[in-house]
Parts: C-alpha cells; structure tokens; sequence
C-alpha cells in the first residue's frame, strides 16, 4: 500500500466574516496550502471539498467545484463530503486512500464553513429524528456526559472550567484564533448557563472559516524535502446502536484511538502534541481518556494538573481548540490536522512544542442513540 | 373518530410523532417500543427492523417508570417551542433494559438528580416546528421529596 | 492495485413514494443489495450513502449513518457524499477506491433520495449564482443544447421525440420504472412545452426511490462465482471555465467517455449495453456522440435509426432511463450501474441484451459555466 | 446618495446583483467583466482571480452588443418571479472573445433566433428571490425585423 505525506496545509481566521462566502473561504485556504506545498493547480489530480451548512443555511449544493474551479483545478474529480463534525477529516481519510490506491498525487482536501448568519439556530438533528424534536441539541448530550462523569468521577466544576482556561491559554498564542483573550476559573463559572453544568466559555462558539491540506503520494511529497509529514493512521469509524449506553466511557472514542495506535504502531506515551475535538470542555475531558493520556475517570484531574496546558508534558489543542479557535464545522476536521502539521514541522510559532515527533488529530461528530455518529483519528509523524 | 383525533382528545393536542406514547385503562401513559424475539433486544422508539440482527420487532409496551442515569437543563433559547428553560434526562427504565433519552418536567426543571425515581406523564409542550402544539411524553419524580 | 468487483446490486421502484423515508428507502434497496450478493451486514467494512435534496426539504443531514445503522452496520466508517447527479456514481467511484487501496473487502454504495414533496421548485444551482438569478434551471441548458444541435447538425424535432419514444418501449420492459406506458413521437411532441424545443416528454420526472450496490475485493468476490461483475474502468472527472463553450460537442463528456474507454481497454464497439444520463432527450443524444456510438452531430439520426432501442444493434437506456424510469437524483448513478450489472449476468427479464459481456453506465451533473460541475464514466464487464 | 441608491434611481430597482451592468454617460447600457493581463482571458460576471492563471483580474467594460449562439424559451413557473414565458441565450458578445448567459426581452419572448444581433438593455424584471423587484440586464433585437 503507497504511503501518504502531507505537504501543505493552511487555515484561514476563525470568527465572523460576513464578507467572505464559502467559496472565497475554501479559496483562500486552498490557494496558501498550494503556496506552501508549493505546487500548482495543474498538479492536482483529486480534490475533496467538505461542507455541511452550505445547502441548509444558502440553498447551495455541489459547491467544491466552484472552490477547486476558483483556484484553477479544472477537469480533475473533486467530491464533496459531509460527514457531521469530521466532513474535513473523512475528507483527508478519502484523499489518503485515494494515494493509497495509486489513483493520485497530489489530492486537495479543503473545508470551509459559513455560519455566522442570523438564520442559523441551535444546532441539532433534522426534523425527523425523536431525540431532536424532544430537545437533544448539540450541548445537551454533552451536558449529560458532564453530569455523569462528576457523578461516577468526582469531576468538579473547576475542573471542567480549567479545560477553557487552558484552551484560552494555547488561543493567545494563536493569530487565527476567535478568542484569544486569557481567562480564569472563576470567569468561566460566572458566565451564563448554557445546559447544566456547561457556562457559555465551555461552548465552543460558531465561525466562518477553512482549512485545506494538499496530500502527497512519497513521489510527490520527495520535492517536499523534510518539510512532508508522514501520515502514519487515519482511521474512521462509526458509532453503534446499544440499549444502555454508557455515556462516559466512550466505546466508539476509546476503539477508534486504539484502531490508530494500531495502525500507527505508537501508544499514547509517543503522542507529543494532540488535536481533539473540544466542542464542549467535557468532550476534551472524555478525549483525553480515549487517547490514553490518563486513566478512565482522570481526565478533570489531569486538566488541572496542567500536563495538557502550554508548557505542559501533554499540550492538548495547541491552536486553542473548538472552544477557543471556532468551530467552523466542515473546517475543524482539516484545522486540526493543519495544527498538527505545522508541530512536526516546528513552524508553530509561539505555541509551538518542543521537539514533537508524532501528534494526533482526534475528531468526532453527530449524535445518534447516545454515540456519535462518526469518529476519525489521524497519526502524523516526521 | 380516526386515532389521530382520540389522541387529541385524551393528550390535548396531537402527539409529536404516532407511536411513542399512549395510555392504559386506568389512565396511566406508558412507552411504547420495539422488541426482537431473536436476541431479545429492546428499541426506543419503535423501529421496523432490530439493530442487532435486523429481525422485525414487536410493538410493546415499556413502561412508564425508570431511574434517572443522567440530566441536564437547557437554559439557552429552545428548539420546537419547549420551555425555557427545560430540563431532559437519559433513563433508566424500569421494565425493559433501556437507556432512553427524554425530556423532564418543565415546572420542576432544574430539580432533579442523578438516581431519582421518575415516572412518565403527557402533556401539551412546546410545538411541531411550525407552531402548531404537540403532546410530547415528560418523567416527573415518583416520589414527593 | 487491486480490481474492483460488483457482487449485488439492487433498486427500488421509482416514483412517488410519500409513505418511505430516504431512510426507509436507502435501507430497502441496501438490504436487498446484501441478499442479492448473499453477504450479511457484519461483513461490511466500509459504507458510501449518496444523498442530495435532505438537506434542502428536510433540514437532515448525515443521513448515511442512519441508513446503514437500520440496515445493522455499525462501526464501520461511513461517508456522506453530494456531487449533484453523480453523486451515487461518485459514491461508487469512491468504493472501488477503498478496495483498490486494499483498504476493504465489501465496501456498500446507496444511494437514495425523496423529491416528491410539494415544497420542491425547478431544480437550479444556489441563489450565489448568476446564472441561476438570471433563469438558469435544470431544463435551460439542455434547451439551448438542442436548439443549437438543430442549426449546426439538422437535427429534428421527430428524431428528439424519439428518444422518448425509444426511453418508453424500454421502460414497458421494467417493472420498477415509472413511465411504462409506450408513446410515440406525435403524442411527444403534442405535450406541454417545457422550454423550447424540449415537451414534456421529454423531460425526466423526478421520482423518490434508492438503489445500491456490494463492491468487493477480488477475494471477497471470489465466493460469488460467476455472477460478479468486473469493474474494468471507473473515471471522475469535472467540468472546466473556458470563454466560449461548445455546446453540442461537449468536451467533459467526450472526454471522460475516452479516459474510461482507456482505462477498461475497450472501445465503443465492444460495448454491448449503455445506460446514460438521458436527463433530456438532447442529452442522451450528446451522449451516444461522446460514448462514440455515432459520430458527432449524428445522435439523431441514430436514435431515429432504432440502434438504441429494443433488438437494436447497441441499447441504450434498457432501464428507461431517467425519462421513464424516473430521477432520484442521488440514486440514479448507482441505478445506472445496477442495470449494466443485471444484463452482464443475464438476469435483466423481458429487457435482457442478449449475450452482454460488456456495459457502460454513463452519468453527469450540475451546471457550471455552460458545462458540467461533474461527469463519471464506468465500464463493466463479465 | 451612496452607489446602491444611484443604480435604484437609474435603473428603478437595485441590480440583482453588482458589478454586473452600467451606463455610459450617454445613458447606453454595457456589460462589466473582468480581463487578465497575464493571458488575456475575459470573464464574465466579474471574478478577482482569472480562472486559467490565477492572476488578479482588472475591472472591464464589455460593450453591450453580441449575437445570439444559442436560445430557448421557459414556459413552466419561471423562478424569482421572472415573466411566464422568459427567453434566455448564450449570446457571442461584440467587443470580447466570450458566450455568455443572459435574459432576453420578454415582450418578445419565443421570436429570437440563433445568429440574431442583440444589444443589452435593463429593466425591473423579476425580484431577489424574497420578492423584492430588481433589475435585471437583458438582450433585445438590434435591429427591427
Ligand atoms: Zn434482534
Ligand atoms: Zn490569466
């Protein structure tokens, strides 16, 4: 099986950008990916553009091909993807396959996402789902999770607020990021009430944005030199149906870490610098566990002990995370990857971690019977 | 009188969707669900085909008490015209081996913990997405506290 | 790189069906897809669902992990794929690439869809677009097509007419087509004008239906026997922007047509069995050109000829084709498929081509830019 | 007066959309695209960068006569409330190597044919899609027939 490198990668500015659309959006960020793999439009031979708000927010369907056409790929296949919260994430686990078939060079992976638009309302399910129409949104199953796990655990509410106060931390280090501003425990706390017991900073906020990665077979990615990364895992799975669900200790997060350690041949210990999916502070809590970093049940105590915080022997979510970057949706998938990258590299600036050899990008998205729908990790080393 | 229209009449609106719900005799709601006689497996709601070996299930009836596992309340702008704000719950049941998710009742939102005792009731909440009121299942606690 | 087999394949009747769901749809035809290639849904390691209107009239979105979820898939990663009306054939095209990848031994495609809702308008592109502002819809185009096809070519009102014609008697064959009723040229060309030259007729119907279909390795496929299905040539390729666009001979489509061709090894002559996107009667005159069927400027001479129809020299469309079958957007590329599949074993009833050994399924979609967002081209043979 | 204002006065409704059409001083109506110095490449609406190089695009005119390649006539319920039947073509342009979609004049919609000269006009046809009417640029015979 050929191996897949990335050789580019690049993200836009998280936060409200009314003047910019979709495709201006996924434009920017492919063209600086091409910039930075330094590359050409004619040397595509495969795209994949991942959107999930396009058709439901501005009626718009199909729309890679105007991103890709908007950076002068032409004639080459691009196909959109949406997959929940890891659309740009199922998108790179597309483009890795496609070099592992042998079917390209050079793939494009970009997401994009506009959502700072009045007529966005409280994410959920479609209309023909009970748990939607019953009042499960997106920071309802999350809030449950928190509950219980102070339940079974001793989280404490401090605990969960250390995760945004550690996010904020990363964030101020990070131009790109929405909200940059360094906060406390007790701030935090104060703030409104959003789904007991998660106040408003432990919701990740909403955002325009994107992020493309330009994927290389090793052919391509020699050109690259010691700038290409090695994709070593990228898994996908899907969630599962069960009667009794047991909503801390997450089946389908634990198995898919495990599945990309696998692949990859490393364990949690290699990890020097990981991506996850903080769209709430619970889930960078329940991430933790699932990737190993600590013991079941140990991830509010390991927060606070400040191993994944700047400095830390762990950093979690060095570019400030859902909560403090944005959750531009179809973006956040390929962002993480993108963060991880630019560490291997050692071209992350401020926030950069030291000497780091391996990271991961864990991501998940959609709710379906108290699992997630979808579920991707990816290992990258150099 | 068509079902639609019984409905109506006992729950006071139409029900959010056929199937979830319904009374006994003496005027007690209690679940509604599915069961597969091959792997004895239980469903919420009802679904034609069993999710672990894909039999076809019976209709059955779940029950209208359980434990609650988890909670929480929403207190940002809701979805479908429910309460703000509105407390919902993952339940234990007590007649089928079921974790379902469901919402709690309104006038006690924000009063429950984790382990209550809770029972199930039908009432007018919240609508249909187009404004148009709905019958929708809630548990209140079993027992005063 | 490993070759790609089709071991079941299945599709629902097309047509209004206002009790179904699109994933009571997708589930039928996916678990009939299972039975047909006598494999059962543990043995699926990775699942495609192609959807495009779900988002637009129902507001749902990741609807593949609901479809594969009532058809007992769980934790196998699952994609959501649009890419307008190829985006089952692109769906398809991303299945053989898992397998080619090694990645997977049964990989299942569905595509489903539900447009018979009365809150469905002319099907256009987004309101971002010109053209769509300015009148641009899905009959438009191919309008301007065949109003052009007749000044350059001479090609005539009767030899458009008879392509519904031909769509018809096929369809009397299909009991799961929509239209089966067989017409003739006057009662075509007497209808409703929907944009001129193009009647009513002579426009595809849209329809709610799903249709699916078992990819596997070549040892998975080996337990099939002789009923599975080589995938000799699978191409994706996109329109492109250019200042003055030939209308009538359609580059994307001539183009695709001949990279499939050179994939598989084959030419036109060695096909035995087309299914196109008749979506218009001009259009599945463009496509016998560009499938090389005829020469340029000459589809209409050849459909009137009788070359396409039932007992001809080269069917086309033995399905019905959009016109008479019906159009559920995302389940047409895989229905398409599904047939060539059926001829190829010889279980295609009362519409068998006699002796197939090899077929094309032909597809394409979206306006942009007076050409196509995107265009797949699969060859098949036994 | 800002620049939205002018066009509603001149053209009785805001433009559909900008950067589109204008007049000249003469009050003759012309098309506005965009042109790329690199590979000389006209395109038609305006875009920033030029689909064949990527280059910056500049601001051009692009004259206001062309001839018809292609046409058709919609007779179905037209879209964003344009008039039932509406004509459309691709249409040759005069004064830069491009085909380009555009409307054609209602009042005589259906007698265009291909090769016939045309020149641009704007009128309030149609709305936004929400009901608000706009102007619109469409193409009527140059000549009398
Ligand atoms: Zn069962
Ligand atoms: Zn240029």
């Amino acid at each position: 099986m050929a191996a897949a490198y990335i050789i580019g990668a690049s993200t836009t500015a998280f936060g409200p950008q009314p003047e910019k659309s979709i495709v201006s959006l996924g434009r920017d960020a492919a063209l600086a990916a091409l910039s930075d793999a330094g590359v050409d439009s004619a040397s595509v031979n495969m795209g994949f553009f991942a959107n999930v708000f396009g058709p439901l927010l501005f009626g718009d369907t199909t729309i890679g091909q105007d991103v890709f056409g908007a950076i002068g790929v032409q004639r080459a296949p691009i196909i959109n993807i949406e997959n929940a919260c890891t659309s740009g994430s199922s998108a790179f686990h597309l483009a890795v396959q496609a070099i592992e078939a042998d079917a390209a060079d050079i793939v494009v992976v970009v997401g994009a996402e506009k959502m700072c638009v009045p007529t966005l309302g409280l994410v959920g399910g479609g209309q023909s789902d009970y748990a939607s129409r019953n009042g499960m949104a997106a920071p309802v199953g999350f809030a449950m999770r928190a509950a219980r796990h102070m339940h079974e655990f001793g989280t404490t509410l401090q605990q969960f607020a250390a995760v945004t106060v550690k996010s904020r931390a990363f964030a101020a280090k990070n131009p790109l990021a929405q909200f940059r501003k360094p906060t406390n425990v007790e701030e935090v706390l104060a703030g409104p009430m959003i789904a007991d017991p998660l106040t408003r900073a432990q919701c990740c906020p909403i955002a325009d944005g994107a992020s493309a990665i330009v994927v290389a077979s090793e052919k391509a990615a020699r050109a690259n030199g010691a700038r290409a990364v090695r994709v070593n895992a990228s898994v996908l799975t899907s969630g599962e149906s069960v009667s009794a669900p047991d909503i801390v200790r997450w089946g389908t997060d634990i198995r898919t870490c495990a599945l990309a350690y696998e692949k990859a041949g490393v364990g949690p210990d290699d990890v020097d610098v990981a991506e996850c999916h903080d769209a709430f502070s619970i889930s960078e809590i329940l991430h933790y566990e699932a990737l190993g970093f600590c013991a079941a049940g140990e991830g509010g105590r390991f927060v606070e002990s400040g191993a994944s915080a700047p400095g830390g022997r762990k950093p979690v979510n060095p570019s400030g995370g859902l909560l403090s970057r944005g959750h531009p949706v179809a973006a956040t998938g390929v962002a993480q990857i993108s963060e991880i990258v630019l560490h291997l590299r050692g071209e992350a600036g401020a926030r950069q971690t030291p000497d780091a050899k391996v990271g991961v990008a864990q991501c998940m998205g959609g709710d379906k019977d108290g699992d997630t729908k979808s579920c991707t990790v990816v290992v990258l080393s150099r | 009188m068509t079902a639609a229209r019984v409905l109506d009449h006992v729950f006071g609106a139409p029900p959010i969707a056929g199937g979830l719900f319904d009374v006994d005799a003496s005027g007690a709601p209690f679940l509604m669900g599915g069961h597969c006689d091959q792997c004895d497996r239980y469903v919420f709601p009802y679904s034609e085909s069993c999710p672990a070996c894909l039999s076809g299930m019976k209709h059955v009836r779940l029950g209208g008490e359980g434990v609650i596992y988890s909670h929480t309340t929403v207190r940002t702008k809701p979805p479908y015209g429910l309460p703000q704000p509105y407390s919902v719950a993952f339940i234990d049941l007590n007649d089928a081996p079921l974790r379902i998710f469901a919402l709690l009742d309104h006038s006690m939102a924000g009063g429950f913990r984790i382990g209550d005792r809770v029972k199930l009731k039908v009432g007018v909440i919240g609508h249909d997405g187009e404004g148009d009121p709905r019958a929708r299942g809630y548990f209140t606690l079993k027992d005063s506290r």
